[in-house]
């Protein structure tokens, strides 16, 4: 893919021609990380100034107002004050662990954006196994919470650690089952061919959500155990303000923390991505084809709405977390493993059976085909 | 199963949960032992906030005590103004004027709504549903606005006074409190709607250290907590003082709706319901107060004759006590503040036992517990 | 039931260990009793069924310069009568029998006795000073206590 | 400014960095070396770190008694601190300022003082209510209230009432960035 870029960048441009083409694909690989990444710190800062806002709203006061034009800069001043506190690495705690976790969250977190399918050619890589890699890549962020939890030498952050790694391999599980529904319906593990899938001129009709019912529940499956995932409420156990004051990153400070609050916001843009492009059409703007659309414009479609899709999800998680309590730590346990888990399991077989009888299609389609 | 259980040594841990912690509502301090999640012990660690305010009363006069009493319970400082006046006017045999009794039953009350309101809060943030915390310190500060009107001050207000109170209502008073009571009582249900019957907020309080009638009048438990086990016991309608006769209302009990009587649940919906009898009580006293002064005549060097006192008021948290003893000279002889929080702390070791972390926030949160009243 | 009632059951059940009734000027009206008794006449008022006193209101210490005491405020849900016991002690190392076997409630206001007036109740489930830190000197509610200059280097 | 207590040893984990914030006023001018651009380049970053520090107090949730009511109430709805960016946190590790709300006593104060050095520099601190400031009402005949939280840690802004109303907290904490404003961190260190 980067190379096929650079490839294409040295055809365009005839005055690079007399650089190397693994220099030409470094450089493309270099700019196209900066991009992801500018995005996705930028869209992180966002999402913490809109979740004050929102949870501003929902509790009937303003949220930031004044700094900056409507408490917009909000977030530069809470990144740059971070940067700039005092690192602090207590006395008793494993130090190179400590140092390593955030780094490794924040990795698990936003490297998980490389194979997210913006637009019609706006994927960083479209890897042909991308909702697997999303799975495995994300997984270490529990490597990373639990190495905080016990680093820190700590015993709130060590349960919160422990209450980390429990909850997000419990809920891996149905994750990753609620998501096969439409890796069987594309036949493909890359995003960018399951978004595929999901086109046609049968406007929303074409989703994945509406292909039959099985998937039509695998998605709120997918969005629970999701939620969970990221440890947002009802789910945030882990990091439990009134239980164990912050949970695993209770020791962190400055900028170390702010990996974890970015890795939070990253994770929570991931899942509603992944949530987007495997249900609810990725970026397949309703009635129009982006593909046949100009390349411009076409990419500027489809990034616009999936945004609006991905963004919305995350609005959503948003106004979850500032209206619903907490579950306690067995109940969450018992949620994943008594009833998602297996639902996910009859959900995937109930949708294996419907490809099966009705030839992979589903049921807009069918209806359409009675009409001709 | 069991076997391996046993070849695997699990070690027990300890941890302490605050003085600083966000949800043990100020300054408790609960040494845990816990056995992974689950705790085994739950001991609590109290004083933090020891003031002395028994000393202090040792060393003030009747009167100078006053302002202290704010400081008992500052989340139903009139309600302590009150008990206050009401032990002292015990000893001494004042008689208060009905108008000055009707003012005192008004702004208990008010202040028993903003109370429970905070205990509503405070309980679901520690559930972890921040929200409806904000909306009780919305309705909140609609009562301190009003008792702003009445002595200018939103949290120790030092009304009551010994013979009476500070000053008459003033205009409009009675009008606002209504427009606030037609304001707050709608509001009771969408409590009720949002989060009470919350199958997540449900299912955590439901069954959780549950307190058997019995068990919770032998440990003296009182107020909303008592009632809670399904005891029908309110000092308002059982050992009735002031005005409290001529009002109607109805003590509220738990009744196991959801769960275990006398479980989080139903010491927490007891709550809910007191505000609802709260607005009963005003809406009557606001209807039958009388005119006349507020006021009655006390010497300025306040001298009670030789005696001991005990009176006991039903405030937001329970039973306030007032042990009084009076050696016939301006100040007391010796004052005991029979606190509810700290009586009801007493329990707190018992009933954690087996429950989880996650539970001793429920617990504390459904006693409603405050510190200065378990420090003084 | 009536305070001078009470008084009769009592004195009659347990005789020299009851010393007085006070009524004049207390309200409520207390049963004066030797400090060793404290726990039978206790275990009879909770366990009588014409007294049923099942709940201890209050427990506090007092100190009356010449001696102390522990007065007890008692009152029976059931029957919805109310009357108070006090036992007198010397100032020379008070002590007197727990009650916190016979309500569970006494453990706390019996460590707060212990805490601020010294008075120590031998038989009690956990005897700690709970409101002023465990290294404080002195009981500060005795009328004789002086106030220490400095705690841990801060100054009182 | 208050003093730590005498032989109060660092607290573990932690280098006592020296900090500009607490160490009375800081030198008007830069050292005469740099030139006037390089003068202006460190005052707009003064300005700018500055800005950023004033605009996120993260406040840690340090309430003791009547005050803590208040100080919640001044971040809740009618009042929202929330405006000013300032947010509350649990752990002081996260927090930038602690505003002591309410009776320090002292059984207390040992916990104080590790709140206190458990925060990060820069930190800063508003004692609120009388209690804090002086021992309040408690001052004259209490035995175990700390008579005024600058005889454990130097505070820097003094919000008087008992306890303060709202407006008078938000006061403070405008007051506090006000004093934000003109620490200089990059010209006092050149």
């Amino acid at each position: 893919m980067m190379e096929s870029l650079a490839v294409s960048l040295v055809n365009a441009v005839p005055a690079l021609s007399g650089v190397p083409l693994w220099t030409m694909t470094l450089l493309v690989m270099v700019v196209v990380a900066a991009v992801v990444l500018t995005f996705a710190l930028l869209y992180a800062g966002l999402a913490t100034y809109v979740e004050r806002k929102v949870a501003g709203d929902i509790q009937a006061r303003i949220g930031p107002n004044r700094v900056g034009p409507l408490g917009l800069l909000q977030f530069l001043a809470d990144g740059i004050k971070l940067l700039l506190k005092e690192d602090i690495i207590p006395a008793k705690a494993d130090r190179f662990l400590f140092a390593l976790a955030p780094y490794l969250v924040f990795i698990g977190s936003f490297a998980a954006f490389v194979v997210v399918p913006f637009g019609v050619g706006l994927i960083a890589s479209d890897l042909n196994i991308g909702v697997y890699y999303v799975m495995a890549i994300s997984s270490l962020v529990v490597v990373g919470v639990m190495l905080a939890g016990w680093s820190s030498n700590n015993k709130w952050a060590l349960l919160g650690g422990m209450r980390a790694a429990a909850q997000i391999v419990s809920y891996e599980v149905p994750v990753g089952m609620a998501l096969l529904p439409a890796v069987l319906i594309a036949g493909s593990l890359s995003l960018q061919d399951i978004v595929r899938s999901q086109g046609g001129l049968l406007g929303i009709f074409g989703w994945n959500l509406f292909h039959n019912p099985f998937t039509f529940v695998s998605f709120f499956l997918y969005y629970t155990a999701a939620l969970a995932e990221t440890n947002r409420t009802p789910f945030d156990i882990p990091e439990a303000e009134s239980e164990l004051v912050s949970g695993y990153h209770v020791e962190y400070s400055g900028i170390r923390f702010a990996f974890f609050f970015l890795a939070e916001y990253g994770d929570m843009f991931v899942v509603s991505a992944l949530a987007t492009a495997c249900f609810l059409g990725g970026w397949h703007v309703p009635f129009l084809d982006a593909e046949a659309l100009p390349v411009a414009w076409g990419n500027l479609f489809s990034l616009g709405v999936f945004l609006a899709k991905a963004l919305g999800l995350v609005l959503l998680m948003m106004w979850i977390r500032w209206t619903l309590p907490r579950l306690r730590v067995d109940q969450l346990m018992r949620m994943s493993w008594k009833y998602l888990v297996p639902i996910t399991f009859f959900n995937l077989l109930g949708v294996s059976l419907w490809l099966l009888v009705f030839h992979g299609k589903g049921i807009p389609r069918m209806i359409a085909s009675l009409f001709g | 199963m069991k076997a391996r259980a046993e070849a695997l040594p699990t070690q027990e841990m300890l941890i302490n949960m605050g003085p600083q912690h966000p949800s043990t509502h100020g300054v408790l301090r609960v040494i845990l032992r816990t056995d992974g999640e689950v705790v085994v012990n739950a001991r609590p660690d109290v004083g933090y906030l020891h003031r002395a305010l028994e000393k202090i009363g040792e060393r003030v006069t009747y009167a100078q005590f006053m302002p202290f009493t704010d400081r008992l319970d500052y989340l139903a400082s009139m309600n302590c103004n009150a008990a206050w006046a009401w032990t002292v006017e015990k000893l001494a045999g004042i008689e208060v004027p009905e108008r000055a009794e009707y003012i005192r039953v008004i702004v208990c009350e008010l202040n028993r709504i903003s109370s429970h309101l905070i205990a509503f809060g405070s309980f679901t943030a520690d559930m972890g549903a921040f929200t409806p915390f904000l909306y009780a310190i919305r309705e909140r500060e609609r009562i301190n606005d009003l008792f702003e009107d009445i002595c200018g001050n939103r949290l120790t207000y030092n009304y009551v006074r010994i013979g009476g109170v500070s000053a008459d209502l003033p205009d409009r008073f009675l009008e606002k409190t209504k427009e606030f009571l037609d304001y707050f009582e709608p509001k009771i249900p969408e409590y009720n709607k949002l989060i009470s019957y919350n199958k997540i907020f449900v299912h955590r309080l439901a069954n959780v250290a549950a307190i058997s009638g019995g068990e919770a009048v032998a440990y003296g438990l009182t107020g909303p907590n008592l009632r809670g086990s399904g005891v029908s016991f309110d000092l308002r309608r059982s050992e009735p003082y002031s005005v409290y006769p001529k009002l109607d209302f109805d003590v509220c009990v738990g009744t196991g709706e959801r769960g275990t009587v006398g479980d989080c649940f139903d010491r927490y919906m007891v709550r809910i319901n007191e505000m609802r009898e709260s607005v009963k009580i005003l809406r009557q006293a606001i209807a039958q107060i009388p005119g006349g002064p507020v006021m009655a005549k006390v010497p300025r060097a306040f001298k009670p004759p030789v005696g001991e006192v005990y009176f006991r008021a039903e405030n937001p948290r329970g039973e306030t006590g007032i042990y009084l003893i009076s050696d016939g000279t301006v100040n007391p002889y010796r004052l005991k503040l029979r606190a509810p929080s700290f009586v009801t702390m007493n329990i707190f070791e018992k009933v954690t036992k087996g429950l989880m972390i996650a539970d001793i926030v429920a617990v504390i949160g459904s006693f409603d517990i405050i510190l200065p009243e378990i420090d003084r | 039931m009536e305070p001078k009632a009470i008084f009769e059951a009592v004195k009659g059940k347990f005789g020299e260990a009851v010393v007085e009734l006070q009524e004049e000027g207390f309200r409520p009206a207390f049963v004066v009793v030797s400090p060793e008794s404290v726990r039978e006449i206790s275990l009879f008022l909770r366990d009588d069924p014409a007294m049923k006193f099942d709940s201890l209101m209050c427990l506090s210490g007092v100190d009356y310069k010449d001696r102390f005491a522990v007065a007890y405020h008692l009152h029976s849900l059931e029957i919805g009568h109310r009357i108070g016991v006090k036992a007198y002690l010397p100032r020379e190392a008070p002590s007197l029998p727990s009650v916190d076997g016979v309500w569970p409630a006494a453990n706390f206001q019996e460590r707060e006795a212990f805490d601020l007036y010294g008075i120590v109740f031998p038989g009690s489930k956990d005897l700690r000073r709970i409101l002023l830190p465990e290294d404080w000197v002195g009981y500060p509610l005795r009328k004789d206590y002086k106030y220490p200059e400095f705690y841990h280097g801060i100054k009182v | 400014m208050g003093a730590h207590r005498p032989g109060n040893a660092p607290p573990e984990g932690r280098q006592m960095s020296h900090d500009p914030a607490h160490s009375g006023p800081a030198p008007a001018v830069g050292p005469v070396s740099l030139g006037p651009e390089a003068h202006v380049m460190v005052g707009n970053a003064d300005k700018f770190i500055n800005w950023c520090r004033k605009s996120s107090l993260w406040y840690l949730l340090f309430a003791t008694a009547c005050c803590g009511i208040e100080l919640m109430q001044t971040g809740a709805s009618r009042y929202d601190l929330d405006r000013f960016g300032a947010v509350f946190r649990a752990t002081p590790r996260q927090s930038d300022l602690m505003i002591v709300a309410g009776t320090i006593t002292h059984k207390m104060a040992e916990r104080l003082i590790r709140l206190y050095e458990q925060m990060p520099e820069p930190k800063y601190v508003i004692s609120m209510g009388s209690c804090a400031n002086t021992g309040g009402p408690f001052y004259k005949d209490s035995y175990c209230v700390v008579k005024g939280v600058d005889l454990l840690i130097p505070v820097d802004v003094y919000v008087p009432g008992c306890p303060p109303r709202p407006e008078a907290l938000i006061d403070g904490i405008l007051k506090l960035q006000k004093i934000i404003e003109q620490k200089r961190n990059f010209a006092a260190k050149a």
